[in-house]
């Protein structure tokens, strides 16, 4: 007898194998003419310049961060929010603490500004000051 | 930052969705942040200069149409007027007219253009659609009198190729008339949407002085909170006769000569200039267009620069002439080409999503660049 | 052999097999990869131990946060285009014997241990039963929790922003 | 070896049933390279704006070649971008098919004589299958190239040529 | 202002200068100017209370053509005396007035300093003569080739009159 | 009919194998082939033109022609790309928003599976997705994959915590995980649906309208996001990143990208009406319990459950084709400093009224 | 904080009342036309593809000269009196064979410039644009009406006919200076006579 | 033989064998984590098989759920100090790292 997540696990091999039906009948059809410049990858029509693998913005990781750390607590919650009505009073301001300390964690970043991307302001100084760098070269 | 992020270079374009044609951005990213933008033009560098050189002054007229080919009207009539002067004519008022009512026309639709397409940049591809509709009216009113929807070659030196057809004061009355509420449409469609605003304003703020130092001209000076429009500050043909306002930018979401003032100042110069319309309509004087078109035209030797407003900017025609069929030299000061040299400054210290408005903000038109 | 071993078989082995290649591979991101396999396997054992409950959070935690920000680790300290992402292996032979020692010792030791092993009758679902034991029983380490990720948070936050200043 | 590579010696009613089929699925979602170059963009654009509706035939911008099936040069082609229209075009994955769009396309155009840094036709370059001629061609112009790259692809057959 | 005070005015700045004023041409008289002395007469321009001259229009390079045959000693004929010139088109927009200035430099030797340090805008326009020219800009931060792709023939200047299409490009054919 | 199903075959995993596939082919390849369609008549007649009109009556054929020609398209792979994980990501993407669909109740008779932390498990799922976007980004080697994936990935992750939020006040009210319960909950009327309160009585009830309308508003921006709709879809910002992290893909492995894209939207318009708007259950009654006709009852819960999502579907698209789209550093900021702090707000407030 | 629930409520506000413009254009009736079905009517000065009425052309070359692309290329041979092209309908007398007048569309920019100086008014811009082609050789449009063997024809005729009129011109010279000769001889001759 | 704790056992021992292998033999600190997290997976996997087969009853899926959030809390520490050790000496290689200290 299949269980309620032996479905779910019927499903993901549904689709898994869903995809590679399709992907093998599209092989039986599609043509395959391959050239030395399909081979290249696509960058507007440019030679790509370095590699794409390089390191990105640190932003991206301090979201995850957050993220990790909110999602941990909601899991945590999931189990309080069905139950705390047999809890009644109690069991909510038990769940409301818990909030509060997550929502004080955030807070915190709102502060220090973890949540913002970082963008400098246009240099207009610098520019001015370019500006003059080069005139003092000419005179 | 915590980690230096590596810096990485990123081509954008020639093929890429929203270059507006084929420029090549080599944008110096540091994660999402751009250090430095490396324009490299000339991929729709035509040799325009050179064809001058070998036509003859009337052949040259084909060829400014394909300069900025959003705004072929105005380019036919800076490179008539310029010729004119060079040849000393007087042309009828009926032709001053009609240019004037084509040009502003075509300033119409060039704006709405650029508006349309900026509207993609950010996102919002309805109102390009809505724009487009609108444009392909005026399209037809060009179409109806000139027989050609975008290179015209209508405006000649001396006079213009044809009268007007019939129709035309009607059709474009029914057009001013349509077109008010479908900007009032567009402002609310997209220019006072929250999402627009907030990624237009404060985007690519380019201050005054600055703007003056690089030579900006057109809307984007006009932007910067600079009133200077050379319909009213230098008059060629007729425009001194008619009464508009020079709306000028005020930062009124952001700082002035942010992005949204550059985008919003164009929706104010297409009121502006239906009003000149409306005003030049009425008044057409009778009158045959090509009575001053000379049979031959063969200037004088000298050599003059003219300019004119066009829809981008201040467009300037440098002729020499040495006397002969052909013009020796043309140096045409592409508006465009002097806007794009502050895109580096403008686009320094924004994500990569930025440059892309900031460019549209700018409005260029490749051929015009690169000629 | 019944439905539930084949099962159990087919996960043991996506477990371990991906298992080993993170341990193994060479190229780190596809070892980051297979750990997506390990957790997935991982879930599915827990399932079939009755904690369904348990299996999901496995999934929202480790997959859609562990891994994720594992990844994003490796993405950022990694040059992944030169030989660096292959990161290497030390003392494989004395580790292997090792563990192969410890190993032998530790299953001999699971083997040999009379377990209590009868099977206890879960409910169908745990997730009421589990939060009415942290509400309960647990409401000081259920609070004690917050206050440990708020720390963490703000912990992992503040170093990996520390030269901001 | 997929379907479409293999060349039969003669044709019986299943192939050519499915070659149809195929045919016919090709022609009706005809993904365009997003991709303008010059004064011919324009009206590129303007034909898929509203008034003329690319999108009725099937065809819809894709910005990648990567999903594009047919590319539109749309205007001049200098020889900076020669090169870069090559390599786009070689990345576009087969069946792929070409519309030369307006003069300039076709033969240089306007600048054949004295354009010293024009390419005199992009079939220089890569193999066109319909040329569209016109300086701008109308936005009709260029659906009427269209239908005309459709009769060609519904005319496309797998059996070998003799 | 007009053309004639300032070229007074810079008369009495630069009194060691030649400065012409060239109006023997019917439309626009220019001043011609020393290719070497431009950028302190450019910032004089700019800077002065009385002239301001904020924005440069334009920029353009010219191939004057005017060589003149000329025998030297063993009789051979030669073409000497070529020019290259540059136009310079200011404006100023606080006070509303125009000038062009011109210099001219030798075909063989031509060399004139940038101005891109007083209009910022000079520098594409400077880029771009010497795209299709070959005028050398001294000081001028990225004289690279701007219109033309950067592979393009050495000494292969469009623009001028005697240039000549070559026939191949990265093995594409160019003529017709 | 898993029940007939079980009978018909005589093996209940062979039968169950048939039921998983009847969704996903009587529904989610029809749906998903009529969605494109949609997508592109809608917005064509938003802007005023007519969209596919030579395929079929109308361009009813269109999307079948797409695919049709998709699968004759080359598959190509950079010779630079990280071949297994370039090949796996679409796999890994379609599974997850496949397996998504295993928990929804379609009606009171067809429901894949109705495990008991359904609702976590649909949050949970969409993990797989994050994971297969990134492999595929990041393997593409392309800088506007790898780009384009990031930002999905940070913007899905963000955004899941708001979902997560809303559905915890939603876990609050219904007290329960399983989202069968959930919609058999909600039935009889429209008044008991959620958005208007729910079964709550008495005052707590008109107390929780409003709160409802918020949590609805911010569920449905948050999951907006989740599927990279504008003005959401920056990682695939056309203007910007090319096609985001599928820049590289083409063929029927693009096809299975896109398939994934339109099921993602399907997926979490019908959470949104599960959770809010009564589930599979009619706002009006049922025809067959008037008429005493048994078997229509399934029938037209299934109809009311499609046509509530197919609304919010199209209300996604609706958006769509109105909105532009923001920044990454704005919907960023939309996320954590908006829409966050409104529905951590909205949750206390819940709790507070439903122990009224 | 103020700033914050308005920015909220503004985000919403304007969101909605896009979606109020869009929602109404879903009804507006859509401006498209159908293109293979419905052909959009050409302004009358529609400037499209060329035609030339080779019976009216006269072969002056304006056209040619005033075209900036210099697409057409027209080759004439003068008629022979005895073979006239005949008139143009303006009763313009042609005195010469146009034996080949091509225009290379593909390279015409339709800037109609070669329109205006036709004295004939023969060339002239059509409506019709709808001529796209799978190879570009057949844009290239040969108007000349002659066929190959009449231009040799004609060709051989003019040749014949000016080393006729050569022949004549020398015979002509020749006669002259016969005359010359013998005017001068009689000139001679006349003093001679002139005594008698 | 049908599946029993011992079989769930056997999993567990050879997930934690081959977290500490990886944990002792792999150099970068990224992976040592990967390792770290096959350990902890182990060890849930007995909590949980306890929970089912012995007396642990429901007390020790509970035991798993705080492991599971530890191990966040723990991967999000770690992997800042990881980021923190790359910043410091551009390198999370540990042997190197250790010669790199002096
Ligand atoms: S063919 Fe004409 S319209 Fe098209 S790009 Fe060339 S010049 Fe422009
Ligand atoms: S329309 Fe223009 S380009 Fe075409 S043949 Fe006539 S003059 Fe030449
Ligand atoms: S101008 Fe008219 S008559 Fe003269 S050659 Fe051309 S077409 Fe013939």
């Amino acid at each position: 007898m299949l269980t309620e997540f032996g479905k779910i696990f019927v499903f993901i091999i549904l689709a898994g194998a869903f995809v590679g039906i399709a992907i093998f009948a599209a092989m039986l059809i599609r043509p395959k003419r391959p050239s030395h410049e399909k081979d290249l990858i696509y960058e507007c029509g440019e030679n790509p310049e370095g590699s794409p693998w390089v390191k990105f913005n640190i932003r991206f990781y301090v979201v995850a961060l957050i993220f990790l750390i909110f999602d941990v607590e909601i899991v945590l919650l999931f189990p309080w929010a069905l139950v705390y009505k047999t809890f009644g009073f109690y069991g909510f301001v038990a769940g409301a603490i818990f909030l509060l300390v997550l929502f004080l964690g955030m807070a915190y970043e709102w502060r220090k500004g973890d949540l913002e991307w970082a963008r400098p302001k246009i240099n207009r100084l610098e520019l001015n000051k370019l500006l003059e760098k080069k005139e003092q070269q000419v005179s | 930052m915590a980690i230096k992020t590596e810096e990485m270079v990123l081509n954008m374009g020639p093929q890429h969705p929203s270059t507006h044609g084929v420029l090549r951005l080599e944008l110096e990213l540091e994660g999402e942040l751009v250090l430095n933008v490396i324009p490299h033009l000339g991929y729709l560098h035509r040799c325009f200069e050179k064809h001058c050189e070998a036509m003859t002054y009337p052949q040259v007229v084909p060829y400014t149409d394909r300069m900025d080919y959003l705004a072929s009207m105005s380019n036919n009539l800076g490179y008539a007027i310029t010729v004119e002067r060079l040849l000393g004519i007087e042309i009828p008022e009926r032709v001053e007219y009609i240019r004037v009512i084509m040009a502003e026309l075509q300033r119409i639709a060039s704006h709405m253009v650029a508006l349309g397409t900026y509207g993609v940049d950010i996102g919002a591809f309805t109102p390009f659609l809505f724009l487009f509709a609108e444009r392909e009216k005026i399209l037809t009113i060009f179409e109806e009198t000139c027989g050609a929807r975008l290179l015209y070659n209508y405006i000649w030196v001396g006079g213009l190729s044809h009268d007007i057809h019939p129709d035309f004061v009607r059709k474009t009355k029914d057009f001013v008339r349509d077109f008010k509420p479908r900007i009032t449409e567009l402002n609310n469609l997209l220019s006072y949407n929250k999402i627009f605003v907030e990624r237009t304003a404060n985007i690519g703020i380019l201050p005054a002085d600055v703007a003056i130092n690089y030579g900006i001209t057109g809307p984007n000076l006009r932007a910067s909170g600079i009133k200077w429009d050379l319909r009213k500050n230098d008059p060629y043909s007729i425009y001194d006769r008619f009464e508009f306002d020079i709306p000028v930018g005020e930062g009124l979401y952001g700082t002035t000569g942010d992005s949204w003032d550059r985008y919003y100042l164009r929706v104010l110069e297409m009121e502006q200039s239906i009003k000149i319309i409306e005003q030049a309509i009425d008044n057409i004087p009778d009158g045959d267009v090509q009575s001053a078109v000379p049979k031959r035209i063969k200037p004088p030797k000298g050599s003059i620069y003219t300019r004119v407003e066009n829809p981008k900017g201040e467009l300037g025609y440098f002729i020499i002439s040495d006397g002969s069929l052909n013009p020796f030299r043309v140096k045409v000061r592409a508006p465009s080409f002097v806007n794009m040299e502050v895109f580096n400054e403008l686009c320094k210290g924004h994500f990569v999503a930025d440059i892309i408005t900031i460019l549209g903000s700018i409005d260029v038109v490749l051929g015009e660049i690169d000629r | 052999m019944e439905l539930y071993d084949i099962i159990f078989y087919l996960f043991a082995a996506i477990t371990i097999g991906s298992a080993i290649v993170v341990v193994n591979s060479k190229n780190i991101v596809h070892a980051a990869f297979s750990l997506l396999l390990t957790f997935f396997g991982v879930s599915g054992i827990y399932v079939l131990l009755g904690a369904d409950f348990i299996a999901v959070v496995q999934i929202m935690v480790y997959v859609g946060g562990i891994l994720i920000l594992l990844l994003f680790g490796v993405m950022l300290t990694n040059r992944i285009t030169n030989v660096d992402i292959r990161s290497g292996s030390i003392q494989v032979i004395p580790a292997i014997i090792g563990l192969a020692i410890f190993t032998a010792i530790l299953f001999w030791t699971m083997t040999s241990t009379n377990w209590k092993s009868e099977k206890f009758e879960l409910p169908t679902t745990t997730a009421f039963q589990i939060g009415d034991i942290l509400l309960s029983e647990y409401v000081l380490i259920f609070e004690l929790l917050g206050i440990l990720l708020l720390i963490a948070l703000i912990g992992a936050a503040s170093i990996a922003r520390r030269d901001k200043e | 070896m997929g379907f479409l590579d293999t060349e039969f010696s003669d044709s019986n009613i299943v192939i050519t049933k499915s070659e149809d089929l195929l045919n016919w699925a090709r022609l009706s979602s005809l993904w365009q390279l997003s991709f303008g170059l010059a004064c011919c963009a324009i009206e590129m654009m303007a034909t898929s704006a509203s008034h003329y509706d690319f999108d009725r035939f099937g065809v819809i911008p894709r910005p990648s070649p990567r999903q594009a099936d047919v590319i539109l040069i749309s205007g001049t082609v200098t020889l900076k971008m020669a090169t870069r229209i090559k390599r786009l075009y070689e990345q576009m994955p087969d069946p792929k098919y070409i519309i030369s769009m307006g003069s300039c396309a076709n033969c240089g155009g306007p600048y054949w004589e004295h354009g010293y840094h024009v390419l005199k036709g992009i079939d220089r370059v890569i193999p066109v299958d319909v040329y569209v001629p016109g300086c701008p061609p109308r936005p009709e112009a260029l659906l009427e190239g269209l239908l005309k790259l459709q009769e060609k692809i519904r005319n496309e057959r797998l059996r070998k040529t003799a | 202002m007009s053309v004639e005070e300032i070229i007074q005015k810079l008369k009495d700045k630069f009194p060691h200068s030649e400065i012409i004023i060239d109006n023997e041409l019917p439309v626009e008289p220019f001043v011609v100017i020393n290719a070497l002395e431009l950028p302190q007469i450019c910032k004089f321009l700019r800077d002065d209370e009385s002239l301001l001259f904020d924005t440069l229009m334009n920029l353009s390079g010219v191939d004057d053509n005017n060589a003149t045959k000329v025998k030297d000693e063993e009789g051979n004929e030669k073409l000497e005396g070529r020019t290259l010139s540059v136009y310079y088109h200011l404006h100023s927009m606080k006070l509303d007035h125009k000038l062009a200035l011109k210099v001219s430099v030798p075909i063989e030797k031509p060399e004139v300093e940038s101005v891109e340090s007083i209009w910022k805008c000079a520098d594409w326009h400077e880029r771009e003569a010497f795209d299709m020219y070959g005028i050398i800009f001294l000081n001028h931060p990225n004289l690279i080739r701007i219109l033309m792709p950067y592979d393009w023939e050495e000494g292969s200047y469009p623009l001028r009159k005697d240039f000549e299409t070559p026939e191949f490009y990265n093995g594409m054919k160019i003529p017709y | 009919m898993y029940d007939f199903l079980v009978n018909l075959v005589g093996n209940n995993i062979v039968a169950f194998f048939i039921a998983a596939a009847l969704p996903l082919f009587l529904f989610i390849l029809p749906y998903a082939l009529l969605a494109v369609l949609a997508e592109r008549k809608v917005s064509a007649h938003m802007q005023d033109r007519l969209g596919p009109m030579r395929t079929g009556y109308h361009g009813i054929l269109q999307t079948v022609a797409d695919i049709l020609k998709l699968i004759q398209k080359e598959d190509l792979r950079a010779s630079s790309t990280d071949k297994s994980l370039f090949n796996f990501a679409p796999y890994l993407v379609f599974m997850g928003s496949f397996a998504a669909f295993a928990v929804l109740p379609f009606s009171s008779f067809f429901i894949g599976s109705s495990i008991d932390v359904g609702l976590f498990y649909f949050l949970a799922i969409s993990s797989l997705v994050v994971a297969g976007i990134l492999m595929g980004g990041w393997s593409s080697n392309n800088k506007y994959s790898l780009l384009g994936a990031m930002r999905s990935v940070s913007q899905i992750i963000s955004y899941e915590i708001p979902t997560a939020v809303v559905v915890l006040t939603m876990v609050m009210i219904t007290g329960s995980l399983n989202l069968h319960t959930i919609s058999d909950q909600q039935t009889a009327f429209f008044w008991n649906w959620n958005i208007l309160g729910g079964t709550l009585p008495g005052i707590a009830k008109f107390l929780l309208i409003p709160l409802m309308l918020g949590a609805f508003i911010i569920i449905f921006i948050s999951t907006l996001a989740e599927v990279n709709r504008t003005p959401f879809d920056i990682p695939e910002a056309e203007s910007e990143l090319v096609a985001g992290f599928f820049t590289e893909y083409s063929g029927m492995r693009f096809a299975m990208f896109f398939l994934a894209e339109y099921a993602n939207m399907l997926a979490v318009s019908f959470l949104i009406t599960i959770l809010f708007f009564g589930g599979y259950h009619s706002p009006l009654g049922y025809l067959g319990n008037t008429l005493g006709v048994e078997w229509l009852v399934p029938i037209e819960q299934f109809f009311w459950f499609a046509s509530k999502g197919l609304i919010f579907v199209l209300i996604q698209m609706w958006l769509r084709w109105t909105l532009p789209r923001l920044r990454v550093d704005q919907l960023m900021t939309v996320c954590w400093k908006y829409l966050i702090p409104y529905s951590i707000a909205i949750l206390l407030l819940v709790g507070l009224v439903t122990l009224i | 904080m103020k700033q914050y629930f308005k920015n909220t409520f503004d985000a919403l506000y304007t969101v909605l009342v896009g979606m109020r413009i869009t929602f109404k254009h879903l009804f507006v009736p859509s401006v498209t036309i159908q293109y293979p079905e419905v052909k959009p009517q050409m302004p009358e000065r529609a400037r499209n593809r060329l035609f030339v009425n080779m019976d009216d052309c006269i072969g002056c070359d304006q056209c040619s000269r005033a075209c900036p692309v210099n697409c057409i290329t027209i080759e004439t041979v003068k008629a022979t009196p005895d073979d006239s092209p005949g008139e143009t309908s303006q009763g313009k007398k042609k005195a010469l064979w146009v034996t080949k007048f091509d225009i290379d569309i593909a390279k015409c920019c339709f800037c109609s410039l070669c329109v205006y100086p036709c004295p004939t008014e023969c060339i002239n811009m059509t409506k019709v644009y709808e001529f796209s082609e799978f190879e570009r050789d057949n844009l290239i449009y040969n108007f000349a009406t002659l066929t190959m063997d009449e231009v040799t024809d004609k060709q051989k005729k003019f040749e014949e006919f000016t080393a006729q009129k050569e022949a004549e011109k020398l015979a002509a010279a020749k006669a002259k200076a016969e005359k010359a000769k013998q005017d001068a001889a009689k000139k001679d001759d006349k003093p001679e006579s002139k005594p008698e | 033989m049908e599946v029993g704790l011992n079989h769930f056992l056997t999993v567990s021992v050879a997930l934690f064998a081959l977290g500490l292998y990886g944990v002792v033999t792999r150099k970068n600190a990224v992976m040592v984590l990967m390792g770290v997290e096959l350990i902890l997976n182990s060890a849930n996997i007995n909590f949980v098989a306890f929970s089912r087969f012995g007396n642990l009853g429901i007390n020790g899926q509970i035991y798993a759920l705080f492991v599971i959030i530890l191990a966040a809390a723990e991967a999000a520490i770690a992997l800042a100090i990881v980021l923190n050790i790359y910043k410091t000496f551009a390198n999370v290689n540990i042997d190197e790292i250790k010669n790199l200290k002096e």
